[in-house]
């Protein structure tokens, strides 16, 4: 079982991109878990998002405690939540960050698992005109937890938006730029190693 | 709207849709109210009655009897309006599926509690979605189920069981909540306010109106209530009669947001031709207590002024 | 042929109404059921069903428009959750005593005060005694199934009483999962249609409904409601073998997961469950003989079914989502004790209040639950609480 | 009045009935059946209708609160004794003196 935290905040689309993941997930035949952390949702209010992805069904219906992977919508969420808490020794941390490198790996210093940072907002802000960076960041997220191909997950997501988008489908070209642009895009930031 | 023609011989010879045997009080003025409005269905249409929790709910099903010759539902005091909204929703699922041929009219009864007061969120949210229904409140001005407790409705100074008289208190501090103005600013197509006068034509042209309009219709009937208003069983008519003549219950309705006046006396009367008729109100009789009684013809003049300039009489 | 989809529980929930194509919805917007009414409105709005949906002003007129549809001879639903419910309950026992089969999608959330929106079950179990059939579901499958079997059971002649599907606040309600949705025509042929013989809206007979009634009627009235929820039970389980015959998924009044040879048990329900059973697998694992009963049927309360499946079990907690402020614990508790006692005695028993608005239960509570379980075991009888907290800060 | 041609389908059930003699949901049906009970010996007083003085003007038939003012082909029949509670409204609007109230007595009806 795969098990992926989000921390993003009220407005930024964590919750969206959970519950996309576990659509690109159920379309490869795994079984899923997308679900916001529940309270009443704010814009600017932090927010956790979370899903469990498995090949066998899954029962259990708690909040996720030691996840494989911490999703980071919001740098500046960095300090103000415990964004790294119980995350796995060898679990990934995804950043979306403009930063440099070093100075990304710094805010996790000991953490011994990879951490990834992407720029989502500037991917989204090229590819679609305003800062969401949820798009970018679920395809990085969709990457590295390896539960799908790049093509499949660009047909599946299609698919998604086609659908999330019927009102607005001039939309769905940004999104699915955004989509591709961003599958490449995440930089390890802590070392060389392979992904 | 001008009246339609009325024959009471003709009207008499439509079928009693109240049957007898009800448990009513002798003289009660709210079965009278149900008679006259239900005698305005054409006798070829069905109607569904709803009715808030009161005397009339009480008296008219008590099982297993009903004294209703039309289906009829109670549920609770609060909602009779909402209930009734939930008979209409699936009269129109079974009318769009084909399931139903004949023509149901929706008729709701409640006192003045079930309808100033617990049962106005209820009226309100029903008229405002348009719901093709009448609501009748039978106005008796307290709750006469519970004993005589004083409502919304309850006029300035009368007396009654939770607005008792004594040293220091002159029966009901407040004034009369205007609930058929209120139901016209819901903008609904009709809206009147009647009671029992002569051969009971202004009730029946009002009754037929609210049945034959599409859409919510609202009727407030003052209908006495004899243990309540503490008066002889014989006089209702006199009651009525004198309320309408002292412009204590002025007679209009209100058809698309127009108002119209039904009825102005030639002579207006004091109030206390009113007043006196009834005990509930025999504590203003006492000397020192003219006051009470100025305020309350005060109060009387100045609505009586500003109905007749919504309805274009000045 | 049964279709693998993706929803949430709220959403299966709506698509079993929207298959179901009820006449009537009255229903009024509360955190976390307010989906379903949206749903609806959507497919109403998209052409996919032919419901007269009636937006009350609120839950207590929700309830007095559905039992007025009801009554009318149509199928008549709502949803609701938490003070939503609560304001309707004086109405729950009309619409029981009128014996209208009238079904609410129940999405359990915690009663104020304080006010919260997360889970909790106090605001259905403080409608226990209203007379509502209630049926508790672990998953968005199960709000489903159960949803599609509701109408069969409150309608049946034996029965004609109001059902409630509950589900978990948010977490089922809103999470994501996998599920299996049965073709629309499918699920429209299992439930079927409704035509009572007595209505309002019978032209060729009137009909009185809600009467006032004297003593002399009263208690025997009463009694006539009481049997229909006796013979509810069959029902409800007729309608379930007839449902796992058409779409091959079975349910019982309750579920006995790893129950054979269990000395250590959970009675639980709801999505907790399915987080219990991680932990009786875990257990297993490691040579514990631990099981979990979980209820799905509250009303009627399977107490002699109950009694049997426990009987061999040395230690069990009863999980309530509620507390019953009783100073014993919650309803759950109480009533399986009624259910073993004298039945099935010696079964060393705990009531576990916890979860309450939404407090979340790991895999990990649950195993050090069936730890102490294993210690009450050999404890004497006296020596143990008739309830206790757990996951609350001290 | 035609009430007598009415059909008590809830004929049978009474206070002594068992709980399985009940309608389900307590529902009544039919149509007034009310019409069944009696409420006339409530009565103190009682109406007598004096039709040498009626001019048949109806003016009585609407204010009765118990509908036991039976008109035929707009003509006033006698009181349905069966039902008045004797309040004495009728009277009390009668122009023409056709309606008289007599202290003693239940009898009632026609004088």
């Amino acid at each position: 079982m795969i098990e992926i935290r989000w921390h993003g905040r009220g407005g930024q689309g964590a919750k969206t991109a959970a519950l996309l993941l576990a659509d690109a997930a159920f379309e490869t035949g795994l079984y899923v878990q997308g679900f916001p952390e529940y309270g009443p949702e704010r814009m600017g209010a932090p927010i956790t998002a979370y899903n469990r992805l498995d090949d066998a069904p899954i029962r259990v219906h708690s909040n996720i405690y030691e996840p494989d992977m911490v999703v980071v919508v919001d740098e500046t969420l960095i300090g103000a939540v415990d964004v790294r808490g119980g995350l796995k020794p060898a679990g990934r941390i995804v950043v979306n960050s403009s930063r440099a490198a070093a100075r990304v790996s710094e805010e996790f210093a000991g953490f011994e698992g990879e951490i990834y940072a992407v720029d989502a907002a500037d991917i989204s802000i090229r590819c679609l005109g305003k800062n969401l960076p949820n798009t970018p960041l679920l395809s990085v997220v969709a990457r590295l937890s390896g539960i799908i191909g790049e093509q499949e997950f660009f047909k599946v997501m299609e698919g998604a938006f086609l659908e999330k988008f019927a009102a607005k489908p001039e939309v769905v070209e940004g999104n699915m730029n955004a989509l591709r642009e961003a599958w490449n895009g995440a930089v390890l930031v802590n070392g060389d190693r392979d992904e | 709207m001008a009246y339609n023609a009325y024959s009471l011989k003709e009207i008499a010879n439509r079928p009693e849709r109240l049957s007898p045997g009800h448990r009513m009080c002798a003289g009660c003025g709210s079965t009278v109210a149900v008679r006259a409005v239900m005698r305005a269905l054409r006798p070829e249409d069905k109607a569904v009655v709803t009715v808030a929790t009161s005397c009339l709910e009480v008296s008219t099903m008590t099982y297993p009897y009903t004294s209703w010759e039309d289906s009829y539902i109670h549920t609770a005091f609060e909602n009779a309006a909402a209930t009734a909204s939930g008979v209409v929703a699936a009269y129109n699922a079974k009318k769009k599926k084909g399931k139903l041929g004949e023509n149901y009219k929706f008729i709701t009864f409640g006192g003045d509690g079930g309808t100033y007061d617990i049962g106005f969120q209820s009226l309100s949210g029903a008229m405002e979605r348009g719901t093709d229904m009448v609501y009748v409140c039978y106005d008796n001005e307290a709750y006469m189920n519970t004993g005589i407790q004083r409502s919304s409705s309850t006029p300035l100074y009368a007396d009654t069981t939770t607005s008792a008289i004594g040293s220091v208190s002159d029966g009901k501090p407040q004034y009369k909540k205007d609930l058929t103005a209120i139901m016209a600013a819901h903008r609904i197509p009709y809206v009147a306010q009647t009671t029992f006068i002569g051969n009971f034509k202004d009730l029946h042209h009002k009754a037929e109106t609210a049945i034959y309009t599409e859409g919510p219709a609202f009727l407030n009937v003052m209908a006495p209530c004899p243990r309540g208003w503490r008066y002889a069983e014989a006089d209702l008519m006199d009651i009525c009669k004198a309320a309408v003549e002292t412009c204590v219950w002025p007679l209009f309705e209100v058809v698309d947001g127009e108002w119209t006046l039904n009825y102005e006396p030639k002579n207006k009367l004091p109030v206390t031709e009113y007043l006196k008729l009834q005990g509930r109100f025999k504590h203003l009789f006492a000397p020192g207590n003219e006051a009470l009684v100025g305020r309350i013809q005060d109060d009387i003049d100045r609505r009586w002024e500003e109905l007749k300039v919504r309805a274009g009489a000045v | 042929m049964s279709k693998k989809n993706r929803m949430s529980g709220n959403e299966a929930v709506a698509n079993a109404i929207r298959q179901i194509d009820p006449d009537v919805i009255a229903a009024f917007p509360i955190t976390p059921s307010t989906e379903i009414p949206q749903y609806i409105s959507k497919f109403k709005a998209d052409g996919l069903i032919s419901t007269e949906f009636v937006t009350v002003e609120s839950e207590h007129s929700a309830m007095s428009a559905c039992i007025g549809a009801s009554a009318s001879g149509v199928r008549a639903m709502t949803a609701t959750s938490s003070a939503g419910m609560a304001l309707m309950y004086e109405l729950l026992y009309v619409a029981a005593s009128d014996r209208l089969p009238i079904v609410m999608a129940a999405v359990n959330r915690t009663l104020s005060g304080p006010i919260n929106i997360n889970t909790e079950h106090s605001d259905s179990m403080g409608a226990r005694d209203s007379g509502w059939i209630q049926i508790y579901s672990e998953n968005a499958q199960e709000a489903y199934d159960n949803m599609l079997m509701a109408h069969r059971i409150a309608e049946h002649p034996d029965v004609m009483l109001p059902v409630m599907i509950c589900q978990d606040g948010f977490i089922t309600s809103h999470a994501i999962e996998n599920i299996l949705l049965e073709d629309d025509e499918a699920a429209a042929a299992f439930a079927g249609g409704y035509d009572p013989p007595h209505h309002l809206l019978d032209p060729e007979s009137s009909v009185a409904v809600g009467p006032y009634s004297v003593s002399p009627y009263v208690m025997e009235m009463k009694v006539a409601q009481a049997n229909a929820m006796i013979r509810a039970r069959k029902v409800i389980l007729d309608v379930a073998a007839d449902f796992e015959k058409t779409f091959g998924r079975g349910y019982g009044l309750f579920e006995e997961y790893r129950m054979e040879g269990a000395e250590l048990a959970l009675l639980i329900m709801s999505s907790a469950a399915g987080t219990a059973k991680v932990a009786v697998d875990r257990l297993r694992e490691k040579g514990v003989k631990a099981g979990l009963v979980k209820l799905r049927v509250f009303r009627p309360f399977p107490a002699a079914e109950l009694a049997a499946a426990l009987k061999g079990v040395r230690a069990l907690a009863v999980m309530d989502r509620s507390e019953g402020f009783s100073a014993n614990g919650g309803p759950l508790g109480a009533e399986v004790r009624m259910a073993l006692y004298g039945k099935a005695d010696g079964i060393k028993t705990i009531n576990i209040v916890f979860g309450l608005g939404g407090r979340d239960a790991r895999v990990e509570d649950f195993e050090a639950l069936y730890g102490e379980l294993a210690g009450l075991a050999g404890k004497p009888a006296a020596d143990i609480p008739y309830f206790k907290h757990m996951g609350q800060r001290e | 009045m035609s009430k007598e041609i009415k059909t008590n389908k809830m004929q049978g059930i009474c206070e002594q009935s068992g709980w399985r003699e009940l309608t389900e949901g307590g529902f009544v049906y039919g149509e007034g059946n009310s019409a069944f009970f009696n409420t006339g010996d409530w009565r103190t007083k009682a109406p007598a209708w004096r039709p040498e003085n009626c001019k048949q003007c109806l003016l009585c038939y609407p204010v009765c609160p118990d509908s036991s003012i039976p008109v035929e082909n707009s003509k006033r029949q006698d009181f349905d004794m069966f039902h008045c509670k004797g309040c004495g409204i009728c009277a009390k609007v009668c122009p023409f003196g056709a309606i008289a109230m007599e202290t003693a007595g239940k009898e009632g009806g026609r004088e």
